[in-house]
């Protein structure tokens, strides 16, 4: 092994050179916006240098793998986290946290490390310790705030549920290796998996993946965690930890899983359906915004489930394509709901009625996020959802589109109903004007810029799918 | 940059402008300047087009260009237009026009009043001059998307649940369009060639007829919504009463008329073999839609419910001609959606207009407004009368030529459609009559009505041209004819080959 | 021959005053719209009778019969391959004898209204919308074509509602319209439907080409039926509603009587004189069809048309609205005109009733012009409709009281007035082909005199009622049209109708069948007597006469319940029974149904909330279960 | 009956049964202890599938040391002599349901499953063997997890030191 | 011998511990002891990876290790876990798991 292939893994070494770095600083400065400020810079540089090129490969005995998919999937969640900085500079200052901000940025890195290990993951170890780093210090974010009674019981949420959704997919993995015998992606991918006890495994290991991406049946803690934990957290959870298992769950199916698909097409055609309808219907009846996007992001995995069943380069490619415009999208719906709770701790849906005369444009950006998740044209949401879409047709499952599209209509209702707060109803007291911090305005801006062009610009769907290809 | 592009750059470009207007005067100015160069581009468009096929053009779509857009799934930003979307244009470009000035005393948030409007517009050009299934469907929820805003934040009455109901059920109507276009697209490939999303491409293809069962149904009804189809038709009362003048008679106008233009390009131009097949079923509910529509207008109170069924009547008859599919039917549907496109429009506005000056649109409340505002009553009595099919104004040679072509069917089924359907034009009298007689004629209810003031120059503006244009069609429409009739014939080629096989 | 192509300015230029007239409305000075448009019809007339001229009587010599020339044709809507809408203009005897009735009755009526309307609101309007007429009715029988036909029939239905509801803010006049366009309307979607048929079975809306005795349509017939009929026997029996509807002919006929709500000069234009024979009009324009084609329409034509002239003449004499009287007369004259048609022959001498039905239109179309003209000078001067509140006006309005005797005594058959020659040609029309109807046509005459001269002597002679302003006769304007009209009321039967106007274009000869002209005379003098008892002075005889046949004196006043009928059928069947449900259903189980998904998905919304119970413990049972589930799903269902 | 099948069932019935007591004691304290007699005799297992190693490690750090925090967390947030309240008769039921369920379909899965087993190698995997897979970078080197769970670990450092952390002077 | 004792022995044990530990994770009250009985599944597990990995595949050591591996990752999550627990003690002072459901619905 030469050094050179250290290259390979440039991401979570980078990652975790910066954790450190910010952990030296911790310990030799008091300044906590330099701590602040650093962070960011060297998530920053980190982020760039993860767009540098690099080639494909194994490592460690194929513990650990890349390939130009992976890389690009962990450019686009250091995206993702990128602007979420930028979106939590300014909570971050807030007197409550102020003793706790390294701790902030280390426990985000930390878990990011541990998403691109479980991208990246050839192994089962691999990815179970990947899964674990990206899920044990997000339960300690959620608790994140001691003021708040429910940020407790958010992160105990959370930590419980996880550990018995791993449990449950410990067991289902350890079935997977008494019947194949190794535990290696390449071996189980050669292997015979069709038979009783590997359905059962395989289901078992698929509800401890549906978890993170809090599909449903295994979606109940969602809604909770995201409304105790910071918003910023809920933000980060519900955008970058389920996008990574997004991927994770994608490559794990189409590789390792690959000769079964006939089977977890038809599982994900059940979980697809339950998990945007059930979804749906929890939002429908949501004042709190934070519960409010939860069980929206609850819906929008269901859909994300449609490019997932394609089982082909297409399917990955939308299914990539949708969680980056996602990343954008709800990053822009949580920062707005994020700014506006920093500014004037305000959350529910009423507290939002006639935002838009005070706050036009937080107003208009939150807008077209609602109307991206929704899947309106011309913001970017229309065309990943118009490509989930397509995939879920190309394997023929028109019957599953439908019913995506009209759960979709529904979740259109929902998103309305927050549209109609803050430009129809009127209010007495709307929040007061308050002016954005720099650092949340470029937060904000990236994903008004995200919003527009990921989807009028084709080149990136193209560049997705280029990769998407050779998987 | 090619010519057709325009139409869907120059709004975008007045909405950008619009951002940077600082007041309602320069706002509206700027609106109205934007949508009159869309106007006349409409104009230049229509003598351009038939230039070009006077010169001997004779290719399926003019002005067409293709970009690539989203190479690996074949999407293409395709885009071209026919002696149909010609006409569907123009209609367009004075109905948004019109539609501006009709809207030109709106204060209320009114730049963002106009970015709506304009955008909603945008969409709808871009709908017309789409050649390729995945633009247009863009374009179609385009259109759909502003007019919640649009009726919500400027609407009247039970704004709130008339602009969900009817963002609503038309999104729920795309989610059948977004599977049938999908379901095409996927069966694009069966002359063996790749798949496409490309309409002139799909209509060399002969799709399986599984497969035209399965998806006819489904953009049938998916566009049928947006065009009032029986018994998906309640958001369109609902919606026109809540909506501010300008939206109404671009809904109306305009918007309904996607529906049709679709189930014709889409539904029935791509799956004729289905569309032979259960165009019975559909013949049914159309023709249900016209005589059910115009009945339950007879009935209604407010000025605008009366002229949301009689659209859902008139509508029900385009989708009905549609249906029939023969050249002199297709026509007339296309004539029918310009027809009462322009009536219809005519008529909100006029709507509107009274509103604005007496504050109520119960039939019962209003009485004796010809003494008041002859010109407004004039214009309305004008707009009833194209309703109800007189000749000389443009709904009678839309009707008629309906009619005709649904005539030409030589079975009983067919033929007692036909005349139920034509049926609908005495109760439409009737209805324009007791509308016509209770709120212009008589004597003057309300004291207060004395003081009211006739049309002003921007309500003349918009409704005179609405009138032109209602007379234009109706005293000359062979060109219009002709020019549709002419692009009739890839479609009914099409159809010749179902007949064939 | 000339070139008749410059015929097409005949319609046109009064579609120019139209636009003009209409546009500049109430900016220009009223009197001069009144003069604009009177000297704009007058041109129009001028132009007619020139043509009329020129087609009768400077034909090339050895023409045996009239040709139909069509000196003006141009595609206006091509509808299907086969089928094209043509505008244009189509010269033949009747056309060309419509043209003068028209333009003189209109001419007469534009310079009468320069009087008759002056002062009032809308003046120019008014003016506009007689243009309006003139244009759609001068279209209408220049027709060369059945389609241009329907266009300008519609049209001269909604000049007829404008022109009705020209006091607008009289709701009478306002329902009034309302019928009056609805009714026809109604026909006319026979009138359509037939078109649609015929249309279809020939191929072509050309008259020409569809009424040639040799042509295709006519040898061949068609061979689609339905319901035992021919296709072509329901076109024209569809044809003739739409006719029917205009013409005001039973049980079509209930909006005239109401039609009289609009000013009186319209009503002797538009209800008397022009449009209401447009029905006659076309049954004769399509006659080698009706004749040949649908026989058993023919007789229906007939005996409708009787049917209607005894109806009408009955309620006729027990209204006490003069204009009423008048409107009931008009039903039964055209009543007539129907008969001649639905009695006649084609070719040769058996074209009689043809010629008689024309013939009559021309004479109906002038005295009873006159009549009504004569009842607006009337109410002009006494500011009532009413006759029993009128009375001894002779003194006061000379002029009006001698061309309305002329008008009565025309209308009553007395020789040697028009009226007599026209109405005694249809008798031996009828004679000859049908004695029981040639008995009620009979018996009609003597009614018409009686009711007509109960009017006259109502009016003109009994008690002096005492006005509030002295009546006093109106100006030359107005009695001027009254002379004119009295005059061609007096000569017109100098035309030689029977040598013009023949069904088959050749010269029909008459001879005085003496059998019928007695009795005719006589039936006439007898009604004139009979009115004379009863009305000239004050009498007890009517009011006697009233209560012994109270029931029928009861029912004919209130012209047989046809208005009550009429409003059952729409107020208690269409509005509440169909239209009210439909928009009950809609709201209600339609539009219900859609809110119905919306209240189920809260619904269902509501009920599930449940399992977010916020018990850490309840998650994880849904989880475990969940597992457990879809693994027991898959592994045996999976596998089974 | 061998050695290994009375140490086996021997192991196996206490694992069980200290199982249940863990999960039915209505005293917490106990319930710790019955889990740390589960683990002993899990360790019990591992020496008797002779993985010496991997059984040190289950009683150092599992009994040792995850027992130990949690009897500290119980000192710290309970009272030593509370008794809990009885389960509801539904809950219980309705889980026992679930998981009796579950249990069934697990073990007749397993029991339908034909695992070919191997000759046994019953000898302790060497103890260099295990450090060299530990610190090896090919196949079946774990290198790269001893890494991240270093990560880890210290992650969840932070994460508790987070949640516990008061406020500076306010 | 070992070999006596079938490896279905093994997975049964482990199986039904598995399940008293999901019994008692979605029955206990106290929050401690749902930790411990994930500890118990946790281990059940660890006892499948073993066993597979002594009578299955004892070439490699994969069960081996990735059973040590959980015991790692079970300190650092009873760790973290345990850090909540007495942070919800402090705010809501006890640790109920019933009580501790402010949100809901």
């Amino acid at each position: 092994m030469r050094l050179e292939s250290f290259l390979l893994m440039r991401h979570e070494i980078l990652l975790t050179v910066a954790l450190l770095i910010i952990l030296i600083a911790e310990l030799s400065t008091e300044n906590k916006k330099k701590i602040s400020n650093l962070s960011v810079i060297l998530f920053l540089g980190v982020t760039v240098i993860g767009f540098l090129p690099v080639p494909e490969g194994l490592l460690f005995g194929e513990m650990y793998r890349t390939s130009h998919l992976i890389v690009l999937m962990k450019n686009i969640l250091n995206i993702g986290t990128l602007i979420l900085f930028f979106q939590s500079a300014e909570w971050i200052k807030q007197t409550e946290y102020k003793n706790k901000v390294s701790e902030f940025y280390m426990l985000i890195l930390s878990t990011l490390i541990g998403m691109n290990f479980m991208i990246s993951s050839g192994h089962f170890i691999m990815f179970y310790i990947g899964l674990e780093l990206a899920t044990i210090p997000i339960a300690a974010l959620a608790a994140y705030d001691r003021l708040k009674n429910i940020s407790a019981e958010a992160g105990i949420k959370l930590i419980l549920s996880s550990a018995l959704s791993t449990g449950i997919m410990l067991y289902g993995i350890s079935m997977l290796y008494g019947t194949v015998g190794s535990l290696y992606f390449s071996d189980m991918a050669g292997a015979n998996l069709n038979t009783p006890l590997q359905t059962l495994a395989f289901i078992f290991f698929f509800a401890g993946m549906g978890f993170k991406i809090s599909l449903v049946p295994f979606h109940l803690w969602t809604a909770d965690v995201y409304e105790g934990a910071p918003i910023n957290v809920s933000s980060y959870l519900s955008v970058i930890s389920k996008g990574a298992a997004v991927f994770t769950l994608t490559i794990i199916l189409y590789t390792v899983f690959y000769s079964i698909m006939p089977m977890w097409k038809n599982l994900l055609y059940v979980v697809a359906i339950l998990t945007m309808t059930v979804g749906n219907l929890f939002a429908l009846r949501q004042q709190n915004l934070k519960r409010f996007l939860a069980f929206s992001s609850v819906a929008q995995a269901g859909f994300i489930l449609l490019g997932i069943i394609d089982g082909s380069g297409l399917g990955m490619a939308s299914v990539v394509y949708f969680v980056l415009i996602y990343i954008f999208t709800n990053l822009g719906a949580f920062g707005v709901v994020s700014a506006i709770s920093v500014a004037s701790g305000k959350e529910h849906i009423d507290d939002y009625n006639g935002l838009y005369k005070t706050n036009p444009k937080l107003s208009l950006l939150l807008m077209l996020a609602l109307f991206s998740l929704a899947g309106i044209p011309p913001v970017a949401g229309f065309f990943g959802k118009f490509f989930l879409f397509t995939a879920a047709a190309h394997s023929g499952y028109f019957w599953l589109v439908f019913i995506a599209v009209i759960n979709a209509t529904i979740s259109l209702y929902y998103y309305l109903l927050v549209v109609k707060a803050m430009f129809i109803n009127k209010n007495e007291n709307p929040i007061a004007y308050f002016k954005s911090a720099f650092t949340t305005k470029v937060g904000l801006l990236l994903c008004v810029f995200g919003i527009f062009a990921i989807g009028l610009l084709s080149p990136v769907y193209e560049f997705i799918r280029m990769f998407s290809n050779i998987l | 940059m090619d010519f057709l592009t325009l139409f869907v750059v120059v709004p975008v470009l007045t909405i950008i402008a619009i951002v940077f207007t600082k007041n309602m005067k320069q706002t509206r100015l700027v609106a109205a300047v934007g949508m009159g160069i869309q106007l006349l581009l409409a104009v230049a468009l229509v003598f351009m087009y038939l230039a070009e096929r006077k010169a001997g053009n004779t290719s399926e779509m003019l002005f067409s260009h293709s970009y690539v857009w989203f190479e690996s799934l074949n999407i293409k930003y395709n885009i071209g237009v026919d002696g149909i979307s010609v006409a569907m244009i123009l209609l367009t470009g004075i109905v948004v026009f019109t539609g501006v000035f009709a809207s030109w005393t709106v204060e209320y948030l009114s730049r963002e009043f106009f970015i709506s409007l304009i955008f909603l517009s945008t969409g709808v050009f871009g709908f017309f001059i789409s050649l390729d299934l995945f633009t247009m469907f863009l374009f179609y929820e385009v259109a759909v998307i502003p007019m919640y805003l649009l009726i919500g934040i400027w609407g009247t009455g039970p704004k709130e649940y008339s602009a969900m109901k009817l963002t609503l059920m038309l999104m729920g109507a795309s989610a059948l369009l977004l599977v049938g276009i999908l379901g095409i697209y996927f069966n694009s490939n069966a002359g063996g060639g790749e798949l496409t999303f490309s309409i002139l491409e799909i209509s060399k293809v002969h799709i399986p007829m599984a497969a035209q069962r399965m998806f006819f149904p489904m953009t049938f009804i998916g566009f049928g919504v947006l065009g009032a189809l029986f018994p998906f038709h309640t958001w369109s009362p609902d919606g026109h009463a809540s909506a501010p003048t300008a939206v109404s008679m671009l809904h109306a106008g305009v918007l309904m008329k996607l529906g049709g233009y679709g189930a014709f390009r889409v539904a029935i131009f791509l799956l004729p073999d289905a569309a032979k097949e259960m165009s019975w079923f559909f013949l049914i509910l159309t023709g249900t839609s016209v005589v059910y529509g115009a009945f339950g207008a007879i009935f209604q109170k407010d000025l605008k419910y009366i002229n949301a069924y009689s659209s859902v009547s008139h509508c029900g008859l385009v989708l009905f001609a549609i249906l029939m599919m023969n050249r002199a039917a297709l026509n007339g549907a296309v004539l029918q959606m310009l027809s009462h496109g322009l009536m219809t429009a005519l008529f909100f506005a006029l709507i509107g207009m009274i509103y604005g000056r007496t504050h109520t649109r119960m039939i019962n409340k209003l009485g004796g407004l010809m003494k008041v505002m002859p010109i407004l009553a004039v214009s309305y009595v004008i707009a009833g009368l194209a309703n109800l099919g007189l000749p000389g104004l443009s709904g009678f040679v839309a009707e008629m030529t309906i009619f005709f072509g649904s005539f030409q069917y030589t079975d009983v089924f067919h033929r007692v459609l036909t005349i139920s359907v034509a049926a609908s034009i005495v109760i439409t009298a009737v209805y324009i009559l007791r509308v016509v007689g209770k709120i212009l004629y008589g004597p003057i209810v309300n004291k207060e009505f004395l003081k009211l003031d006739d049309a002003h120059w921007y309500e003349r503006l918009s409704t005179g041209l609405l009138i032109v244009g209602i007379a234009g069609i109706g005293i000359a429409p062979l060109w219009l004819s002709d020019m549709i009739n002419e692009s009739l014939s890839p479609i009914m080629h099409q159809l010749l080959n179902v007949i064939v096989k | 021959m000339i070139d008749f192509s410059f015929t097409i300015l005949i319609p046109l230029l009064p579609l120019l005053l139209f636009f003009v007239l209409g546009l500049t409305s109430g900016k220009m000075k009223p009197v001069l719209s009144g003069y604009i448009g009177t000297l704009g019809m007058f041109a129009t007339a001028a132009m007619s009778y020139f043509v009329a001229f020129q087609y009768f009587f400077n034909r090339p010599a050895g023409a045996e019969a009239f040709e139909k020339i069509v000196p003006f044709n141009t595609v206006w809507l091509n509808l299907t391959d086969k089928l094209h809408i043509d505008l244009g203009v189509l010269l033949d005897p009747i056309s060309v004898m419509m043209l003068v009735v028209i333009t003189t009755v209109s001419l007469m009526v534009h310079l009468y209204s320069m009087g008759y309307m002056k002062g009032e609101t809308g003046y120019s309007r008014f003016y506009a919308f007689l243009s309006l007429f003139s244009f759609s009715m001068l279209g209408l029988v220049l027709a060369p074509n059945i389609f241009q036909m329907y266009i300008c029939w519609e049209l001269v239905g909604v000049s007829s509602y404008l022109l009705i509801s020209f006091y607008y803010e009289k709701p009478a006049a306002v329902s009034a319209g309302k019928k009056a366009f609805i009714v026809t309307r109604f026909a006319d979607l026979g009138f359509l439907i037939g078109i649609l048929i015929l249309s279809y079975i020939s191929g072509t809306f050309d008259f020409v080409s569809m009424t040639d005795p040799q042509g295709a349509l006519i040898t061949q017939g068609t061979p689609l039926t339905f319901m035992g009929l021919s296709a072509l026997t329901w076109a024209l029996a569809l044809i003739f509603v739409g006719g029917a509807g205009k013409s005001a002919m039973f049980p079509l006929h209930i909006w005239l009587p109401d039609a009289m709500e609009g000013p009186t000069p319209v009503s002797a234009l538009i209800h008397a004189a022009t449009m209401v024979v447009a029905g006659v009009y076309l049954v004769a324009r399509l006659f080698p069809l009706y004749y040949f084609g649908a026989p058993d329409v023919l007789t229906i034509v007939a005996y409708t048309g009787g049917f209607t002239s005894l109806f009408a003449a009955i309620i006729a004499c027990v209204q006490t609205d003069i204009k009423r009287v008048l409107a009931f007369s008009t039903m039964s004259q055209i009543g007539y005109m129907m008969l001649a048609l639905g009695v006649s022959g084609y070719g040769e001498n058996h074209g009689l009733g043809f010629t008689a039905s024309m013939f009559h239109l021309f004479t109906h179309a002038m005295f009873k012009a006159l009549l009504f003209l004569g009842a607006g000078a009337i109410i002009h001067a006494v500011h009532t409709n009413n006759m029993n509140e009128m009375g001894g006006l002779r003194k006061y309005l000379p002029i009006t009281h001698i061309t309305f005797l002329i008008a009565c005594l025309t209308i009553s058959g007395i020789p040697p007035f028009s009226g007599f020659f026209s109405k005694d040609e249809i008798l031996a029309a009828a004679f000859e082909n049908n004695k029981i109807l040639f008995f009620v046509e009979w018996a009609v005459a003597g009614i018409t005199a009686f009711y007509m001269f109960r009017l006259y002597f109502n009016v003109f002679w009994g008690k002096n009622t005492n006005y509030k302003h002295t009546p006093h006769e109106s100006p030359l304007t107005m009695t001027l049209p009254l002379m004119i009209l009295a005059f061609a009321s007096m000569v017109s039967e100098l035309i030689p109708f029977s040598k013009l106007v023949t069904s088959d274009g050749l010269v029909l000869h008459i001879q005085t069948e003496w059998i019928i002209v007695i009795p005719s005379v006589l039936v006439g003098a007898t009604g004139i007597v009979l009115a004379w008892l009863f009305y000239k002075k004050e009498s007890a005889i009517p009011d006697k006469l009233v209560t012994t046949f109270a029931t029928t004196y009861k029912w004919s006043f209130n012209k047989f319940y046809m208005d009550e009928l009429y409003l059952f059928i729409t107020k208690k069947i269409i509005f509440k029974r169909i239209s009210q449900p439909i928009a009950w259903f809609d709201r209600n189980v339609v539009d219900a149904s859609m809110n119905g998904i919306a209240w189920v998905t809260n619904k269902m919304s509501d009920s599930i909330k449940g399992l977010q119970s916020g018990q850490l413990q309840k998650y994880g049972y849904v989880f475990i279960s969940g597992v457990i589930i879809l693994a027991f799903t898959f592994v045996y269902v999976w596998f089974k | 009956m061998s050695i290994h099948e009375i140490m086996f069932f021997l192991f196996a019935g206490m694992i069980i049964l200290f199982s249940i007591l863990t999960v039915t004691s209505r005293r917490i304290l106990r319930a710790a202890t019955y889990l740390l007699f589960v683990l002993i005799s899990t360790s019990g297992i591992y020496f008797m599938l002779n993985y010496q190693f991997l059984a040190a490690v289950q009683l150092t750090l599992y009994a040792g040391g995850i027992v130990v925090i949690i009897i500290f967390s119980i000192l710290l947030t309970s009272h030593i002599n509370h008794r809990f309240e009885k389960i509801e008769l539904k809950k219980s039921i309705f889980t026992i349901i679930a998981v009796a369920a579950g249990a069934i379909l697990s073990i007749s899965t397993i029991l339908s499953y034909n695992f070919n087993t191997k000759v046994l190698v019953t000898e302790n995997p060497d103890m260099q063997l295990i450090g060299t897979s530990l610190l090896s970078y090919g196949k079946n080197g774990y290198v790269l997890p001893f890494e991240v769970i270093s990560i880890l670990l210290l992650a969840a450092m932070f994460g508790s030191i987070v949640i516990a952390k008061k406020e500076k002077s306010k | 011998m070992l070999s006596q004792i079938p490896l279905s022995y093994f997975l049964i044990v482990s199986t039904l511990m598995f399940f008293i530990g999901v019994y008692g994770f979605l029955t206990r009250k106290n929050l401690i002891t749902i930790l411990m009985s994930v500890e118990l599944i946790l281990n059940s597990v660890n006892i499948n990876f073993v066993a597979f990995n002594r009578y299955l595949y004892p070439e490699q050591l994969q069960g081996h290790f990735f059973a040590l591996f959980v015991i790692a990752v079970a300190a650092a999550e009873a760790a973290v876990a345990i850090a909540i627990i007495i942070s919800v003690y402090r705010k809501f002072m006890n640790i109920d798991v019933e009580r501790v459901d402010t949100m809901k619905h």
